[in-house]
């Protein structure tokens, strides 16, 4: 299997197909991500959630985006124009350029699909840094009060949040000795009589909480989805989309949801190597949970107000990040000499 | 005394006071106050608290198959009833009209003659309209009748496409009533 | 193949470069800049320079543009004026542009390239070969960034502190 | 004139220099004609980047390194440079009434 990737037609097939696939796979992933979380909330809430859409409520989120995709699409008055349009597109540029270099574990042989650079998880931030333009622009261009506050906030809390979110990961990356994805969780460890990957959260605990919590942060989900309060900011910078507008940034949403759960697994999880379970059964599974617990916190934790969540941003995460990165490097001395 | 004469003092307080930051948060206990693991103690109590409600089956009703009972005095669409013999009951005497709090009854009697007799009475009612968009249920109109003719049954899904379907005519209100509300009214008797 | 994507992220830039100056909105000339910084991002991709990449659109696009982006938004959006106090500034740039461009040009036409050190060009341009520069050959220079942050950070705080006299 | 080879294919060095001295050439443009300071400020952003281009081009043409951590370092500076730059314009902006920066001079001759 792997000499299709060394062959250069070859190689540009498999990207091609790839690119395509994992395209609609991860549309059909995001469906069903919003499915799963509004039953899940439901089922938190004791109600049973979407059920009347086929079986189990299953085709909710198809009923629901042919609903969205008829909408009629306008661009309301005084925007600028261009910019309206052109920031939910950034948005889900930003969120499936992800995926390029994500390594899915599909099967024993084939562990990635698109690219396998040695940069990997820069990629994964660089391309991520890029949702603040979506949201920045849009709040900008909408020429709203609610939404100018609601982009300002969000860019806000996304720089902040960024700092903590790689500075968790660089004890990763130093045990490590890669930034590529693949050998994150290939990272074998030779323990007395233990020969083999390990879930590298047994290394790194507290740069896993404190990725846990940036990267809820950093996708703008409950406890910290101050840029759309809708109690505060009737939405934020979403306030004036709508239709098919509004559907890209709602997919953005759950693309990088699963982005962040994806990268959780792989990086603190041993990604697709579960005992016996096969790859990509594997690696579903343990983003399916963590996309789980993301929903468990916003059924639960009630959202931060601004200046608790700069307090916690910038006076206990990125600290404790840098405190982490310290005693890991000193560990790592004392242990390899 | 009027009231300007008063001190701005000795005026009544506002019954809720304007909350401060952190003012009215109960004080936390002594001891446990600002420690790290009591915080992630009351946060993992969260989670365990929505977890099991997750776990615990849904306490909602899937309305338009399920639907909760209706208590037996429940006010929902009116009916005019009939005697057994077929004869309405209703004798026109515009007392529910009168007794209702919003004008929405309408009734025009007409006199009963031998070959055509409609109630028992002397009169009938030739017109008895209710206007649903205007009425409250607050059945007055069950109250005031002498005759016991108009009842309010349980339909309470009363929603319709236009206006006009909602000017209940007679023969609408004449419909037979539900079962069990025919036989709680001939418990009653 | 390179050289396709050469040529586009090459056009790209050369576009959002005369967007910068073009523009009459500034957050639009913001944002010409960050599709040059993109393209020039996939130039050094190119080149072998992957952490330069990452850093580039990391910081550059992603945390300074932002910045810039930040500051539109909170002053406003302000059209520039085309009042004439200096009308010949544009004669004497489009002088100065031409000049510039063919000093370079001929620069270009009389370049030397040396001959390259040895190097391993799969070990070139990786973290771990950034890495082992920044902190060895070249920590001092290093060290001196970094305090040049920390001043900046301070002198940043400083002037958009808000001053309790004039408020 | 020298080629490199890159990803299989042959591309010639100098036009990464004609791209940096283009880009290089309308930053100076940018400074010399806008009237916003923030245009002014963004325009120097676009020479540094110039810059930069022609530091990690000539360092894969001598395959050292050198090149790719001056331009990392010339980064910073441009990031310390924006953010000064910006403080600077804002306290500006937020004292006085200035449409431009010939509002802003303060010589009168």
């Amino acid at each position: 299997m792997s000499d299709i990737y060394s062959n250069p037609i070859g190689h540009w097939v498999v990207i091609a197909v790839a690119m395509t696939l994992l395209l609609f796979v991860v549309l059909t992933a995001t469906a069903y991500t919003v499915w799963f979380e509004r039953v899940a909330l439901g089922r938190i809430q004791r109600r049973p959630g979407p059920n009347r859409v086929g079986p189990f409520g299953l085709m909710q989120l198809a009923a629901d985006g042919v609903k969205l995709a008829f909408k009629e699409s306008f661009v309301p008055e005084k925007t600028d124009k261009v910019l309206y349009v052109a920031a939910p597109a950034i948005a889900v540029a930003a969120a499936f350029l992800a995926w390029a270099v994500i390594p899915i574990g599909l099967w024993y042989n084939v562990q990635y699909w698109i690219a396998d650079v040695n940069v990997g998880i820069l990629v994964v931030f660089a391309v991520s840094a890029l949702n603040v333009y979506a949201i920045v622009i849009g709040g900008y261009a909408s020429n709203n009060k609610y939404s100018l506050l609601g982009g300002l906030r969000s860019a806000a809390q996304l720089i902040s949040y960024e700092m903590s979110l790689g500075l968790a990961l660089v004890p990763t990356f130093m045990i490590v000795g890669s930034l590529r994805l693949r050998d994150i969780v290939e990272y074998t460890v030779h323990w007395g009589p233990y020969v083999g990957p390990i879930p590298l959260i047994i290394l790194t605990p507290v740069g896993f909480i404190i990725y846990l919590i940036s990267a809820v942060a950093e996708t703008n989900r409950a406890p910290f989805d101050l840029p759309e309060a809708e109690q505060e900011l009737i939405g934020g910078f979403l306030t004036e989309y709508s239709g098919l507008k509004f559907v890209m940034y709602y997919l953005a949403e759950y693309v990088n949801m699963i982005t962040v759960s994806a990268l959780a697994a792989l990086l603190f999880f041993g990604g697709w190597f579960l005992w016996v379970v096969p790859p990509v059964f594997a690696f579903l599974l343990k983003v399916v949970l963590f996309l789980f617990l993301y929903i468990w916190l916003r059924g639960t934790f009630p959202r931060l107000r601004y200046d608790m969540l700069m307090r916690l941003g910038w006076k206990v995460l990125l600290p404790l990040a840098m405190l982490n990165v310290i005693v890991t490097a000193i560990i790592l001395v004392a242990v390899e000499g | 005394m009027p009231d300007k004469d008063k001190p701005p003092e000795a005026r009544p307080e506002h019954p809720t006071p304007l909350r401060g930051r952190d003012e009215g948060v109960p004080a936390k206990p002594e001891g446990q106050g600002t420690s790290i693991a009591a915080d992630i103690g009351a946060l993992t109590k969260g989670l365990r608290t929505t977890l099991g409600e997750f776990f615990s089956p849904p306490v909602t009703l899937e309305y338009p198959e399920e639907k909760t009972p209706r208590s037996e005095r429940y006010r929902g669409r009116h009916y005019l009833r009939r005697y057994d013999n077929g004869l309405e009951r209703c004798i026109g005497c515009e007392l529910c009209a009168a007794a209702c709090p919003v004008g929405c009854i309408l009734v025009i009697a007409a006199e009963n003659t031998e070959e055509n007799r409609i109630s028992p009475g002397e009169r009938y009612a030739k017109t008895y309209e209710i206007n649903m968009l205007r009425c409250i249920f607050c059945g007055y109109c069950e109250e005031a009748c002498p005759v016991q003719a108009i009842v309010l049954g349980p339909e309470y899904e009363l929603s319709d496409t236009s206006r006009e379907k909602f000017i209940y005519t007679k023969e609408k209100l004449l419909e037979p009533l539900p079962p069990d509300v025919q036989a709680r009214l001939d418990a009653k008797k | 193949m390179a050289i396709a994507v050469f040529f586009v992220a090459a056009a790209l830039a050369v576009l959002g470069g005369i967007g910068v100056v073009a523009f009459h909105q500034p957050i639009r000339s913001v944002l010409s800049l960050v599709v040059v910084m993109l393209s020039l991002s996939v130039i050094f991709l190119l080149l072998n320079a992957q952490f330069v990449f990452a850093v580039q659109i990391i910081v550059y696009a992603g945390a300074v543009m932002v910045l810039f982006l930040f500051v539109i938004a909170l002053l406003g959006p302000a059209r520039e004026l085309g009042r004439g106090r200096l009308r010949f500034q544009g004669w004497l740039s489009a002088l100065f542009v031409l000049v510039l461009l063919g000093l370079m040009w001929g620069l270009l036409q009389g370049v030397q390239y040396r001959q390259p050190d040895k190097g391993d060009l799969s070990f070139f341009g990786t973290v771990q070969s950034i890495g082992v520069g920044l902190f060895t050959t070249y920590l001092y220079p290093f060290e001196l960034t970094s305090i040049l942050l920390l001043v900046a950070a301070i002198g940043a705080i400083y002037l958009s502190r808000k001053r309790i006299d004039d408020v | 004139m020298s080629t490199l080879n890159i990803g299989g294919s042959q591309l010639d060095a100098s036009w990464f220099l004609l791209l940096s001295a283009i880009l290089f050439v309308l930053g100076a443009v940018g400074v010399l004609v806008r009237r916003n300071p923030l245009v002014i400020l963004i325009s120097i952003e676009l020479m540094l980047n110039a810059a930069n281009l022609v530091l990690v081009a000539f360092s894969r043409q001598l395959v050292n390194i050198e090149g790719q951590l001056f331009a990392l370092m010339s980064m910073t500076v441009a990031a310390a440079e924006a953010v000064v730059g910006l403080a600077i314009l804002v306290d500006i902006f937020r004292t006085r009434d200035a449409e431009d920066i010939d509002d802003l001079s303060e010589m009168h001759g």
